[in-house]
Parts: C-alpha cells; structure tokens; sequence
C-alpha cells in the first residue's frame, strides 16, 4: 500500500506537478499569442520579447519596492508591481501599434507581412530589454517559495517519496484558470469583446456597424499587456529571468496556442498543457515508479524510457503534428487565415 | 446520366441533405429550386466531391463517382460554379480563364523548362479562347484586371466563363444569375440553350429565377428540407400547392396569375 | 622602430546569442590583460595594443566568418583572442585564420576534434580539455567514496565531450552511471530532464553545463522537487552567481575547475574585481591569460607577424623561466626584452601540451556557508 | 517590369563594391558568398510561400539535411566503425523502415476501426522495441571507435561537390515524406508541424552521433577550391599573385573565395532560370491559383494535394542544396549551430523583404538581408559610438551603453527591417 | 422644394490610385421614399453606394444627409448619423453566431435591442431556428436574410441595401419587399441597388440606371418600366 502510495508520490512530484506548471506557464503566454492571432490575425513573434519587457519593467519596479522596504509578506513582492508593469508594457504596445502596426492595417497586408514587420519590432525589443536591464540572469523571487517542500513532506507522511508544491506554481495555476474564463467570458458575452471578434472576422463590415476599429486594437493590446507581463513575471517568478530564455520560450508558446486551435483562449490553455506533458511523460523514466508499484520479482533493471531526454523537444513536436494530423486546426477549431 | 440514390449529408445533428433521389438526364437542363437552405448547395457540393456524402451513391453514366475528389470529376467532364464567386483573385481575368482547361502542355515542369515552343502556341490558343468568352460575357475590356477587382455580378460572370472554356460533358450552375443583369441573363439563357443542343452539354440549375427557370428547365426538381418535394414541368411545378407554400409563395402565384390573365 | 604604434587585437565572443550573458565578462578578461600590457607602456618598444571586439554569435558560422573576416582584412588585427563556441571557432580557423596566417587562441573551446584540426600552427586554447578534466572529476568523486552517480551535460561539444570523458573514466573506477542525460541551453524548462535523473537515481547529480544556462535550471528544478541535494561541478558551473541564487541549496556540492596552487586566480579575482567584471565568471581567467599570451609572444618574437610569434607562444607558456601571475606582466615584458625565459603562469596555471593547449591542472572546490572554498588541488 | 528591380540589384551591387572598397575585398567576397547561398535558399522558400502559398517554417531541416549530405558524400569512410556495427546498423535502420511501411499499410486498410487501431498500435510499440534492440547495440559498438575524433561511419569518401545535388535529393526525400503527411494542413498549422519537422531533424543530428558526430560537430570537411595554404606555398601562384601586384597572401585568400563565388553564382544562375521559367509558365500560372483558391483550382481539375506536394519538395531540395553550399564553405557540419532565428526566419524575412511570389526580389532579399545581418554589427557600434559622444568618459550611462552595443546589432536590423517595409509593403520587388 | 434627405451629387472617384469609376454620378432620395439603382454589371453601382457611404474617397461631389455635408466623414461616423448599409458581398461576419451579427448591427444602441430582433426573426423565421449556428455555415440565401436583419438592427434613417435580393427564395423576396415597403412608410430613406429590376422599380418612388460611373436614365419606378429601351436594355425585356 505504502509502495502504492510512493509511485503516485513520486509521479506527481516529478511528472504531474513540474507539468502541470510547465503548462500552466505556457498557456499564460499562449493566451496572449492567441488573442493576437485571433483579433488582429497575425502570429505575433514579438510575444516572447513582450513577456521580457513587461517582466522587466516589472522587475524594476520590484527592486523600487524594496529598496523602500514594501513587501508582500508571504507572496512575492512582484505582485505588487505587476499592474505598473502592465501599464508600462501597455504603453509600450500601444506606441508600437500606433507607430507600426497601424500602417500595415491601414495597407491591409497580408498576414505574413505583418509576421515579418513583428519580428523587426522582436529585434527592438530584444535590444531595449537587454539595453535596460542587461542579458544576464535576475532573481527576483522573494516571499515563500514552497507552499510545502519534499522534505517537509516526507516528514508530515512518512512516506520515502517527497512531494514538492511551489508557491508559484500554485499562483499560475490559479492565474491562467481566472486568466481563460475572464478572455472567454470578454469575448463571447460583452459587447467590446464581440466588436472585437467582429472586426477580426470582417473589418469592413464592423466599419460599417458602427465599430471604432482604433479602440478594438487598443483594448486589444491592453489585453495583451496584461497577458503578456503576467505570464512573464509568474515564468520569472518561478524559474529566473533572463532575456535570451524568454525569447526561446516563444516556441513552445506558439506550439501551444497552435496544437489548441489558434483564436480559442480554450485551445491555449489546452495546448500548453500537451506541449508540457507531452514533454515530460513521453521522456520519463519509469524504472522508479514501477520499482514502488511492482513486486520485487518483476522490477526493472533498466530505465524503461521511451526515448531519451535529448528527444524531448522532438517528442513534443511529434505529438504536435500527430494531433494536427488528425485536428488540422487543433484541438478546439481553431481559426486560419 | 447523373443519379443521386438516398444521399445523407449531416453536419453534426443536422440533415442539410436528408435523403435524396434524383436523376439529371443526359442532354436536359434540369432545373434545381428549393427553399434557401434546402440542400441545393450542399447536394451540388456532394456530387462535385466538395464535401463526402454522410451516406448514400452518386453514379454518372452508370459508373460510381461517389467521393472521387473534385480534379478527377473534372477529368470525368464535371463542371461546376459556385454560389459565392470562387475567382482566383490576384489573377487577371483572362488568366482565370486560361488556366481552366486541363492536361496542358505547360503544366508540366519539364515543359516549362524544356518545351517553350509548343506552350507557346498552345498558350496562343487559350488566349484567344479566353477572349471570345469574355467578348460573349462582354467584359472583354477588363481581361488585363485583377480578378479581385470585379464587381460582384462580374465575377458571376467569370464563373459561368471558367465552364465555356472546356468541353464539359455535365455542368451544374450553382445561381449563376444572382446578381446578374437580367438582360445579360437573357443571353447567358440563349448561349446554354445552344451549348445543350449543339455540343450536347448536360446542365442542371439552381436559380431562384422563376422566368428564368421557366424557359430552360425541363424537368424541374424541388427540394425542401434536405429531401426531394417534387418533380416535373416547370409549369407543373408552379401549379404545384406544396411548391407554392414552401417556396413561391402567394406574391409571384397572383402576378403570374395577373401576367396569364 | 614600432616605437608608438598600434597592435589591434581582436576579441570574438557571442556577443548576442545563447552565450551572451557571459562573454562580456569574458572579453572584459582579455581588455584587463590589454590595459595592464599598455600600462606598462613597455610592450615592443611603446607600442600600444587595441581590442576590436566581434560579434561570433556562437551559432552562426557564416556571420561569425565575416565577423572575423573584417577583423583580420579591415581592421588588421594581429592575433584573435576567440572565438567562443566550438563550431564557429572552427569556422574561423578554418575559413579566416589560417589562410591569413593569423593566431587564434581560444579561452573557451573544449572540443577535442579542434586539437586534430589543420591549423598550421596558428590554433592554441586556454581552456583544459575536456578528457582530463574527466578524469579529475571521476578521482573526485571516487575519493569521496561515491560509486553511484547521475550525470546530466550541455547538449553540446564541451558537456558531451566532458560528460563522455568522466563517464569512461568513472565506470573504469569502478563507479556506475545511472543516466546520462543532455539538456539544451536556454530552454524554458527542465522538469522531464529532472523527471528521469531523479528516476535513474544516484548519490549525487554531476551536471556538466553552464552557471547560468541549462546547469542552472537542472539544479534549481532538482532542489525544488527533491530530486538531489548533491551536485558536482565542473568548471563550466562554478560561479559565485549561482551560488548567491540558489542559496543553502547548494550548500556541500563540490567540483573542480582548472586552476594550480598558485595564487595567480585569487590575483586574478582581485584585478577582475577592481576591472569591474565579474571574477568568477566562466572563462574570464583564461581569457586573460589567452589575451597576455599572445601579447607576450609577440614581444618575445619582437614582431606582431603570426609567422613570427606564433612559436614564441608554447615557449613562454611553459618552464622553464620566471613564472608571471597576473598583474605581474610589466615585469614579464621587461624579462623578455631583457633575453630571458619566462613561464607564463596566469590567472588559471597555464600549461600548454602539443598541440598548444592547456594542460591543465585542477583546483577541486567545495561550497561552504554560501561560499566557493578550494579543498585541494590536483 | 519597370526599371526598380534593375536599379535594385544595381544598388546591391554597389553596396558590396562599397565595402569591398571600404572594408577590404577579403570581406566583401565573404558576403558576397554567403548572399549567393542566401539567395538560393530564398528562392526554395519563394517557390513554397511566394508561388504556391505554402507556409513552410522548416527551412532549418532541409538546410541541416544538405549540410549532413556533404558529411556523408566528401568525408573518408571509417573502416573500423563500419567493421564495429555498419551492417548491423543499416539492418536496424531497414527493420525500422520495414515497421513503419507496415504500420502506414495497416492505416491505409479501410476496414476494421477499432481493431485496426490496436493491431496499428501494437505493431507501432512492438516495431519501436524491436528496432531499439537492433540499434543500440550496433550504435554502441560505433560510437565506441575512436569517439574523439571519429565515432561515426564516416562518409563515401566523393568529391564534395557531389554532395550539392545529394543535399538536394537527401532534403527532397524528407519533404517528399512530411509532405505525405502533413500538407493537408493550412497557413499557421502547417507552419508549426514544420517547425516542429526541422527542430526533429535537428534533434537527430544532435543526438545521433554514429550518422554525423553529433554535437561533436565534423571539422576539414574537404573543399572544391584549393587551400589557401598550398596557393600561398606554391611557386607559380606567388608568381601570378606578384604579376597582380598583391602579396600571396592576399591573392590566395581573393582567389579562393573568387573561386567559391563562381560555382555558387553559377548554381544560383542555373535555379534562378528555372525558377523564373517556371513561374511564367502555365505551371506558374496553376501554381498562383491553387494559391488564390484551392478549392476553384481543384473544381478546375488541378490536383492541389499533388502540386503542393511536389512544389513542396522542389523549393525543400533547393533549400537542401543551399545547406550542402554553405556547409561546404564553413568546412564543417556543427548542428548545435542550427537555429530557427537563423536559418528559417531569417530567410522568410529576406523572401518577404524581397518580395514574395518574386523570384528576383527573392534573391534581391537574399543579397540585402545577408548584408545586412553582416554589416549591423559595425553599423550599431557605430550608432552607439555616435550616442555616447556627447557623454562625459566617466559617465554612467555611457558606459552602460557602451556595454550593451553588441546589442545595437539585432536592434539596427529590426529599425532597418522595419524601416524597409515601411516604404515597400509587398516587398522591395513586388510580386506585380 | 427642399433637397432630399439623402443626396449623392455629381461624385467622381475610382479604387485606390485606379481610374475613376464614377463620372459626376447623382443619387438622391426623399425621406421616406425608395429609390432603386439599376444598371448593367460593372456599371458602378456598387460603387456608388459605398461612395455614399464613405468607403471610397470622392475626388469630386459631395454627399449630404438632411443637407449637412456629411462627404468628410469615416463610415463609422455616418452609422452615428444613422445610416446603414449592406454591401454586396462579404456582408456577414462568418464565424460569429447569427444572433451575434444581428447584435452586431445594433452595436450603437444602447436601448433594448430585443423587440427588433424578434422582428428580424418574424421577418426570416430561417433565422430564428439558425440562430446559435455560426453565419458562416449558412446557406448562400440565409446569408444574405443575416445581411438584411444586421442592417435592419441598427434601426437606420437611411437603410442602404446592395442587391438584397440575390440568392433568396420567391417567397422570401415577397416578403423583404413588403418589409422594404413598410420601412420606408415608417420615414426611412431607402436606396438600394437590384437586379431583380422589375419587381424592385414596383415599389420604387424614384429610379436610376447607371450606366459606366454615369447617370443614363432616370425617372419614378413606373416610368422607367414603361420606358421599352430601358426594359430591353437593363431589365430584360
Ligand atoms: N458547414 C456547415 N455547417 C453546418 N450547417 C451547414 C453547413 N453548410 C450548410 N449548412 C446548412 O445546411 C443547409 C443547406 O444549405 P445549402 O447551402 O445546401 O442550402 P441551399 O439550398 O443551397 O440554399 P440557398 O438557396 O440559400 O443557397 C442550411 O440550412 C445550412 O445552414
Ligand atoms: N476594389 C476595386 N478595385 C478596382 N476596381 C474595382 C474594384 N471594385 C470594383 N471595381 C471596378 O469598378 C467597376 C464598377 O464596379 P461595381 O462593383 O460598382 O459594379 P456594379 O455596378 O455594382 O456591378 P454588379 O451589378 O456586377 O454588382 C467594375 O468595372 C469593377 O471592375
Ligand atoms: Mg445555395
Ligand atoms: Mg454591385
């Protein structure tokens, strides 16, 4: 029974839990690739950047906090900041559409035009983040960082196998789940969100409903901020911020939104929590687990892992493409251009 | 011989095509009227190997061509229009004709490197085939425009031309007068009537058209709700109760009881 | 007669790209070696020596070829002090270096396929290679009576070479390797890598990677979860950075890095303090001594022509002669004017073996109190 | 076409005299190389996106496949490696293709749902065990020789040159395989399963060190050109270098890269007609429907499925024989130098730059992106030099900037990208 | 007699940087009334509606509405001015429900919407059933029902409709002109563009034919089915 108890232990802390975060981080972005894709119909590659920079500002204002001594008590001081960091990463979209984005609106382009045009405003942004704040590694996690540590653990069950919860990736997990519904219910129940869904299925014909396509843009954005800088600082929050990470986070982002249907919050969040399972269960090694759950006679000798680590991305791609062989626009109907 | 036997199509719990069984007869202009929404479309979109049937056969000439993808029932001589105007839209219109007619010598890669001199004079050809058609559809003057750029009845227009440009064996002419000028529909008439006779073209239509219908169609084939409500003369249709009450309505039946008066 | 010229040197790191965040400290190495060269005002007969820095990009080999193209052609450099990674130092030895007949000495490219290269005699690194310090690693380990390890590396040429050359040493020892599993750099997570170390099992978790790369997130996800309390470092993962990061956690891991009983590094550390770079940063040591070596040798051929100097260079990096620490170049420009050897020793106890690189002997550390303390040397 | 596309290329040319006459000839011809393998990568692109719409973001594998051809044509076989576990291995490779056939077999059997799937599943397992028992020892037995320095098969030992068209072939192979697959999906679901094909590809170059060393990259892949070594050590070159009044030096390292520039400008000329023949042809002109609207072409009698797939795996082996070029011109196969960023975005954005659906503005891109990518470094320390002028030495800012002017690299290519298609939306080139 | 409450005059303009389209082209309507357009394919009608409405710039003309100059506004300020359109093609927005578009025309209200819709719903039963369906899955005929019910939400004083009739059934058709009818007695502007000329110019106050950007004919729906060269012409016969 105990033996029982230590497999699912050891399962949920190294596979369930680690994925589960993973997920949840990868939906929070994914969601903001989404929304973009799904309003203003193009993929955004300036996401990752965006996340970056909203961290930073974040983490700027952070430090401001506790250099005045402000703190959050248990939960990270970050929190505070967010919404001044959204603000800030706000403005910043803004600027940009108005200076850029707008133009290529106006022109009506094609939707690879406007990819293309987001990468040029990805290399700014990758400059202005590493102007600013610099490319190394910055720790700004402060409050608890366990709701409850492997060691604590084993020591309340007596059980040979910890289990560790973050806090962090408690927040996250809360966040995205709060994050959905809140895009679901804006954008299938309130007027703006309609409009908004409107203008992104006919321009010209929300024109002509009355539909001030500057402010669906503008609301958009925000939304985006808001995304974006979240999931940023919840990423950091949990693992570290760094500049060049960020930007490698941007595949699996948009993996995830992809293999979810992109253009459904839904599909997002679904499609961060395949990309991170799929990675981790497929690579796992199962020799612990079956050493707990099978009679000594039956144990195993090797790792029994179905293909190494160094496959990890591959297997998560593969699972990609195999879903969409059979969802060609992922796992909720997403849309296409 | 076109026959549909029992055709299903469902998208989810709904029956857009709910059984159907018809026949288009080698050599007629079948006429195909119905409600909005009953199936007209759909039913086309099955047959062409736009859509797979839910169930049931589609045969031509006896052979079963049910689910054969649209490019190999245009080798087997099926044409069709579309409803909303498919036109290829960064093409210029005499490319959107010419491009139509199959098997071209061109069309092959090593040709294109290769070959010049005999896409040359093929090309030669189209064109001047391209032409006529849009002379006969008088839009001749926009052959070098953007097909994106046509007004909505024009690209009806070019629709209609994209099926003069082969030797097709059945055409199916999905409201190809919608939008229309009815003069310029009078003459689009007048050139089926004589693609049906002379070359011996098999036509079925979907108009919403009565006059129209009226003087082509002979039998007309109703539909309503997915499945066949009747079947006949045109004239016979008009005079038809249940026609009437799911489709023409009371309006027309008193105008055209004024006109026969 | 060179009496006020410029000597250019140049500097190619991957300014931007996966390496980014540690080759500014990296190249600020090489500039400390440069300014305390200039200071000296001695170096062949007052001339002044100039650092082009270059962006190798460390991935891209053709941007890094041009890179070092303009260096060589443009702005004539004599003598490179790079590149980076192992595939775009290739690149430039290959394609630039050799047919211009310019030196390269590379503080940081560990493959051991670099040191079959054709390189004319114009390709020497400072950094150890990557068998030996598997060996150290696996005698290491061994002392401590640890038999049963889990090892992770980098999923490139230094982890791989590394990770190959510990686990033959350490399995010939009688130890046994439960897993050996690569991570990629730069990734967002690594929770399936910890997943399977963790099932593997093992006393300790060696991870061959970088301080703030892909090594980094493994133990920082190792301790989260559990997985291990123990790790072993090799060069590449010390750092005080993520000692100061990752807190108690770290708190008894243990490793090596190249280094001899010299105070040569702590001189280093001091002068790299005072620079305003970061001391501990990976590979700053052997930059310097990558940047002086060069220098050294061109006043001891008296030339800044490769053909000239490039011999010069395994003379003064080895015995006999006076050995140079840091900060003790003036004296060593001064010995080689006045005809006599030298033996270059530097911030990391250079030794150079055929086919110019370092020898290296090892300084084996332990993190105590949230501090890097030497335990010993070998 | 009007004059633009001329004064364009004019405009290109002079940029690269420019900095050959400021920069030195040396680097010049250096990009000048690299813009022609640019080129030729764009226009694989082109053909997928610009003729025929199809959105393909695994550039990087078709590249990376090419490099691995020229791995596998010009370096010497490894005897003992082949003695070690060759034939076992290639047994193990055929039993895995032989799985995989059975498995698509059993797939294509329309009967049986349920059971099918089983029967697919156990076969898909079973087959994946089968196969790891057969490899692993055979890979083992490899990797074991010599692993420093060679730990892998080799190659056939062929003229490098070979290996241009079998790095086309090779990527030909693979699109004809995913294009099987995977061109049943549209716009930005292809482009990911596309990604996710190449980041595969890379993964096995990575991680399968008995094909290609993996990350222990392969160095002195053999050249088609002289070294310049023996140029510079020959008599008659000194000779002939003296009688163009350059030291040997110098002219040995022009020549070369005048040499490489010839076979590159030579095989870029060769896929540029074709191309272009193509485009203007009625092949173009079925290519541009299906692109407009797949569903008319196809009620038109086009088979969409089987254009795609073959335009697909034309623009991949052109991409596939960019690679085996460009790793011919490094020398060296390193996969850990495969990137996205790199290799699949940076050549959209030079076919986008260029113009899409133009074959010229697709090289025109190649040429400007290249240079570009090349020059900013200079030009963003140059920008940043230019900022801090102002500020005092001592000053905090200046030298935080200083700092970071590596960074004004990636940041002077965003400004100019952006720069570039706020004047030409549809590309510098448009495609009418 | 006072201008007319809609009123188009003497507009020029094309697409773009393209030729001109419209060559001094005049339309106008009295409130209340119904004005058709007729004319051959290509004529320009179109054009001139979405002249009209904003969506092109004039080089020459002006439009005015209630004789406030309105030639300088953007299409959405004229659906402030209560003005209404449905264009010819790409009139539904595709992947929202039925019921989102109809409440997509009634973005500018802020009253209760729900006694109009349930006449939208009268008005196309179709629509009632298909409500929760996305408009993109329509039929080609409920499509344009879809078109018509948006514009007619919006609750405009001038309803602006372009070819509403195509593709919908006889007896639909009856009804939409009935319903047109009843909307112009309700003191809406009405200016519309039919194909299905003969039964449009029944109901028409005033009728237009354009012909290539100009007007050729005009005169009360009547007159022009009087007129034997406009029937054998423009309406067939
Ligand atoms: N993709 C789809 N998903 C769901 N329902 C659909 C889809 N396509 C069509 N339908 C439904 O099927 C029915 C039949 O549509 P179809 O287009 O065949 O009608 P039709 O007879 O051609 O009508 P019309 O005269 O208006 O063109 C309609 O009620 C329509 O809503
Ligand atoms: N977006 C556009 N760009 C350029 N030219 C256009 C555009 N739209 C229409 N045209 C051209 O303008 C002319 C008039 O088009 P318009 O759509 O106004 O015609 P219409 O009278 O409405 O015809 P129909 O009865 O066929 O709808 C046509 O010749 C057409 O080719
Ligand atoms: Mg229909
Ligand atoms: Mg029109």
């Amino acid at each position: 029974m105990t033996d029982i108890l230590n497999a699912l232990v050891a399962l949920s802390n190294f596979v369930l839990i680690p994925g589960a975060a993973y997920g949840a981080q990868l939906a929070l972005g994914a969601l903001g690739v989404t929304l973009i894709y799904g309003i203003l119909r193009f993929s955004n590659f300036a996401h990752g950047d965006t996340m970056a920079f909203g961290t930073m500002a974040t983490i700027l204002v952070t430090w401001g906090l506790q250099s005045v001594g402000i703190s959050f008590g248990f939960l990270p001081t970050a929190l505070i900041a967010l919404p001044v960091g959204i603000a800030i990463t706000g403005l910043l979209l803004m600027g940009t559409d108005r200076t850029i984005y707008r133009f290529y609106r106006k022109q009506k382009a094609a939707p690879v035009v406007l990819v293309i045009v987001s990468m040029g405003v990805m290399f700014v942004y990758n400059g202005i983040v590493r102007f600013i704040i610099g490319v190394g590694d910055v720790n700004f996690a402060d409050g608890a960082r366990f709701v409850i540590t492997a060691r604590e653990f084993k020591e309340m069950t007596g059980l040979d196998e910890g289990l560790a919860i973050r806090s962090t990736t408690l927040i996250t997990l809360v966040t995205a789940a709060i994050a959905v519904a809140l895009l679901f219910w804006f954008l299938n129940r309130t007027r703006t969100g309609k409009s908004m869904r409107a203008f992104s299925d006919n321009e010209d014909l929300a024109l002509l409903s009355g539909i001030n396509p500057e402010k669906v843009v503008a609301v958009t954005w925000l939304i985006v901020a808001a995304l974006a800088t979240t999931a940023g600082v919840l990423y950091g929050l949990d693992k570290s911020f760094k500049a060049f990470t960020y930007f490698q986070l941007l595949l699996p982002i948009f993996a995830a939104a992809i293999v979810g249907g992109l253009g459904n919050p839904l599909g997002a969040i679904a499609g961060g929590f395949v990309i991170a399972f799929s990675e981790v269960l497929i690579t796992y090694a199962w020799k612990k687990v079956l050493e707990y759950a099978l009679p000594e006679s039956l144990e195993p000798s090797s790792l029994v892992q179905l293909l190494s680590t160094d496959y990890k991305f591959a297997v998560s791609f593969a699972i990609l493409i195999i879903v969409l062989l059979f969802k060609p626009t992922g796992l909720f109907k997403g849309q296409s251009v | 011989m076109i026959t549909v036997e029992n055709l299903h199509r469902h998208f989810g719990g709904f029956h857009a095509v709910d059984g159907a069984s018809l026949k288009i007869e080698t050599g007629s202009i079948t006429g195909l009227i119905g409600p909005n929404g009953a199936g007209k479309t759909t039913l086309f979109n099955v047959i062409a190997g736009r859509l797979p049937p839910t169930s049931g056969r589609v045969t031509m000439d006896g052979e079963d061509i049910t689910g054969l993808p649209p490019h190999e029932l245009f080798h087997k001589g099926l044409l069709r229009t579309f409803q909303i105007a498919h036109e290829f839209s960064s093409m210029t219109v005499r490319e959107n004709l010419m491009m139509v007619p199959a098997s071209q010598t061109g069309e092959t890669l090593w040709n294109a490197w290769f070959g010049r001199g005999k896409i040359r004079a093929q090309e030669r050809a189209l064109a001047e085939k391209a032409d006529e058609v849009l002379d006969f559809l008088t839009i001749s003057h926009l052959a070098d425009e953007r097909a994106g750029n046509l007004s909505g009845g024009q690209k009806k227009l070019l629709e209609l031309g994209r099926t003069m440009m082969v030797d097709a064996k059945v055409v199916f002419l999905d409201e190809v007068g919608a939008g229309v000028n009815r003069t310029l529909l009078n003459t689009i008439g007048d050139a089926i009537v004589r693609l049906n006779k002379e070359r011996g073209y098999t036509f079925c239509v979907i108009e919403h058209d009565m006059d129209f219908i009226g003087r082509l169609c002979d039998p007309v084939i109703v539909m309503a709700e997915g499945k066949v409500l009747a079947e006949g003369s045109a004239a016979d249709i008009m005079k038809n109760e249940q026609v009437i009450e799911a489709y023409l309505g009371t309006g027309l039946k008193n105008k055209q009881a004024a006109e026969t008066a | 007669e060179s009496h006020g010229e410029t000597v250019k040197i140049g500097i190619i790191l991957g300014f931007t790209g996966p390496l980014e965040s540690i080759t500014p400290d990296m190249a600020g190495g090489a500039e400390v070696a440069i300014n305390e060269i200039n200071e000296t005002g001695q170096f062949m007969d007052g001339a002044m020596v100039e650092a082009v820095r270059a962006d190798s990009t460390c991935i891209d080999a053709a941007a890094a070829t041009a890179a070092a193209e303009r260096l060589v052609t443009t702005d004539g450099v004599a003598g490179i002090m790079g590149a980076d990674c192992s595939g775009v130092t290739g690149a430039i030895l290959q394609n630039v270096a050799r047919p211009n007949g310019v030196v390269m000495i590379s503080p940081s490219a560990t493959s051991p396929a670099l040191s079959e290269a054709e390189d004319d005699g114009m390709f020497f690194r400072t950094a150890p290679s990557d068998a030996r310090q598997g060996e150290i690693m696996s005698n290491v380990l061994m002392d401590r009576g640890i038999s049963e390890v889990a090892l992770t590396y980098t999923n490139n040429d230094y982890g791989k070479g590394l990770a190959d050359s510990f686990q033959s040493a350490f399995e010939a020892a009688g130890g046994s390797v439960t897993i050996s599993a690569a991570h990629e750099d730069g990734k967002a997570d690594y929770s399936a890598e910890v997943a399977s170390l963790a099932s593997a099992g093992g006393e300790v978790l060696v991870v061959a990677g970088y301080t703030d790369q892909g090594g980094k997130g493994i133990i920082q996800s190792s301790l989260d979860s559990g997985a291990f309390d123990t790790f072993v470092l090799p060069d590449g993962m010390i750092g005080q950075q993520i000692v100061d990061d990752l807190g108690a956690g770290l708190e008894g891991s243990f490793g090596q890095l190249p280094g001899s009983d010299s105070e040569g590094a702590t001189m280093f550390q001091e002068m790299a303090t005072e620079a305003g770079i970061n001391p501990t940063g990976i590979y700053t040591g052997e930059s310097y001594d990558a940047a002086a070596l060069m220098l050294l040798a061109m006043q001891k051929a008296g030339s800044t022509s490769a053909s000239d100097y490039a011999g010069a260079i395994m003379e003064i990096a080895n015995a006999p002669g006076e050995p140079i620490l840091p900060g003790e170049l003036g004296k060593a420009l001064e010995l080689i004017a006045a005809g006599e050897d030298i033996d270059y020793v530097g911030a990391t106890a250079v030794e150079f073996i055929e086919p110019g690189e370092s020898a290296g002997s090892f300084r084996e550390i332990e993190i105590r109190d949230g501090a890097i303390e030497t335990v010993g040397y070998r | 076409m009007s004059l633009r596309a001329p004064l364009l290329f004019v405009a290109m040319a002079l940029l690269i005299v420019a900095t050959g006459l400021v920069q030195g000839w040396n680097l010049a011809l250096t990009i000048l190389n690299m813009g022609l393998i640019s080129a030729i990568m764009s226009l694989g692109v082109n053909l997928q996106w610009g003729f025929a719409g199809l959105f393909n973001v695994g550039v990087m594998g078709f590249v990376a496949l090419g490099g691995l051809a020229a791995v596998l044509v010009a370096l010497p076989p490894v005897p003992d490696a082949w003695n070690a576990g060759g034939l076992r291995l290639l047994g193990a490779l055929a039993l895995g293709a032989a799985v995989l056939v059975a498995a698509v077999m059993a797939w294509k059997r329309k009967v049986g749902g349920r059971a099918r799937a089983l029967v697919l599943l156990a076969l898909l397992i079973g087959g994946f065990f089968l196969f790891r028992a057969a490899l692993d020892p055979a890979v083992q037995a490899i990797e074991a020789v010599n692993p420093s320095l060679t730990g892998y098969l080799g190659g056939l030992g062929l003229p490098v040159l070979v290996s241009w068209p079998v790095g086309g072939l090779l990527a030909a192979g693979a699109a004809w395989i995913i294009g099987k697959a995977a061109l049943g999906l549209r716009s930005d679901y292809l482009a990911i399963a596309t990604l996710g094909i190449a980041e595969i590809v890379i993964a096995v170059l990575k991680n399968e060190d008995w094909l290609s060393r993996g990350v222990k990259n392969v160095i002195g892949i053999p050249r088609p050109v002289p070294y310049e070594i023996d140029l510079q050590r020959s008599e008659g070159f000194a000779a002939q270098a003296a009688g163009w009044g350059l030291d040997p030096v110098t002219a040995s390292t022009l020549w070369v890269k005048v040499l490489y520039a010839g076979l590159f400008a030579a095989v870029l000329a060769v896929i540029l007609v074709l191309a272009q023949l193509a485009l203007a042809s009625p092949w173009g002109r079925m290519m541009r429907a299906i692109r407009d609207n797949e569903v008319a072409a196809s009620a038109m009698g086009k088979n969409v499925t089987a254009r795609h797939l073959q335009v697909f795996i034309l623009g991949s082996a052109v991409c596939g024989i960019a690679g085996a070029m460009m790793t011919t011109l490094d020398g060296q196969l390193t996969p850990g130098s495969y990137q996205p960023l790199r290799f699949t975005f940076l050549v959209w954005v030079m076919v986008i730059v260029g113009g899409s659906g133009n074959n010229y503005g697709a090289v025109l891109g190649g040429f400007l992106i290249w240079w570009l990518w090349v020059m900013v470094e200079p030009l963003g320390l140059w920008a940043m030099e230019l900022i801090t002028s102002g500020m005092a030495a001592d000053n905090w800012l200046r030298g935080h900037l200083t700092d970071a002017a590596a960074h004004m690299r990636l940041m002077t290519m965003g400004i100019i990208l952006l720069l570039v298609l706020r004047f030409s939306p549809r590309g510098l080139v448009p495609e009418r | 007699m006072a201008e007319p409450h809609l009123i188009g005059e003497g507009m020029t303009g094309g697409y773009g940087r393209g030729a001109d389209i419209l060559h001094g082209c005049t339309l106008s309507v009295e409130k209340g009334k119904i004005a058709v357009i007729v004319g051959p394919n290509g004529a320009g009608k179109s054009t001139a509606m979405k002249a009209v409405f904003g969506m092109l710039n004039l080089r020459q003309g002006a439009v005015r509405i209630g004789g406030e100059d309105i030639t300088h506004l953007s299409p959405q300020d004229r659906v402030a001015k209560g003005m209404a359109f449905v264009p010819q093609t790409s009139n539904i927005f595709p992947s929202m429900t039925v019921e989102e578009n109809l409440e997509m025309g009634a973005f500018l209200r802020r009253d209760d919407i729900r006694p109009t819709m349930e006449q939208v719903y009268d008005l196309f039963p179709i629509l009632r059933d298909k409500r929760r369906q996305a408009a993109g899955e329509l039929s080609g005929g409920q499509r344009q029902q879809v078109a018509v019910g948006r514009a007619l939400m919006t609750q405009p004083s001038v309803l602006m409709l372009d070819e509403p009739t195509a593709g919908v059934s006889p007896i639909v058709m009856d009804e939409l002109f009935d319903r047109i009818i009843e909307v112009a007695r309700a003191g809406i502007t009405i200016l519309m563009v039919e194909q299905n000329a003969r039964q449009a110019l029944e109901i028409a106050d005033t009728g237009y034919v354009l012909v290539q950007g100009a007007n050729a004919y005009t005169g009360t729906g009547e007159e022009l089915l009087a007129d034997p060269e406009v029937r054998r012409t423009f309406l067939g016969g």
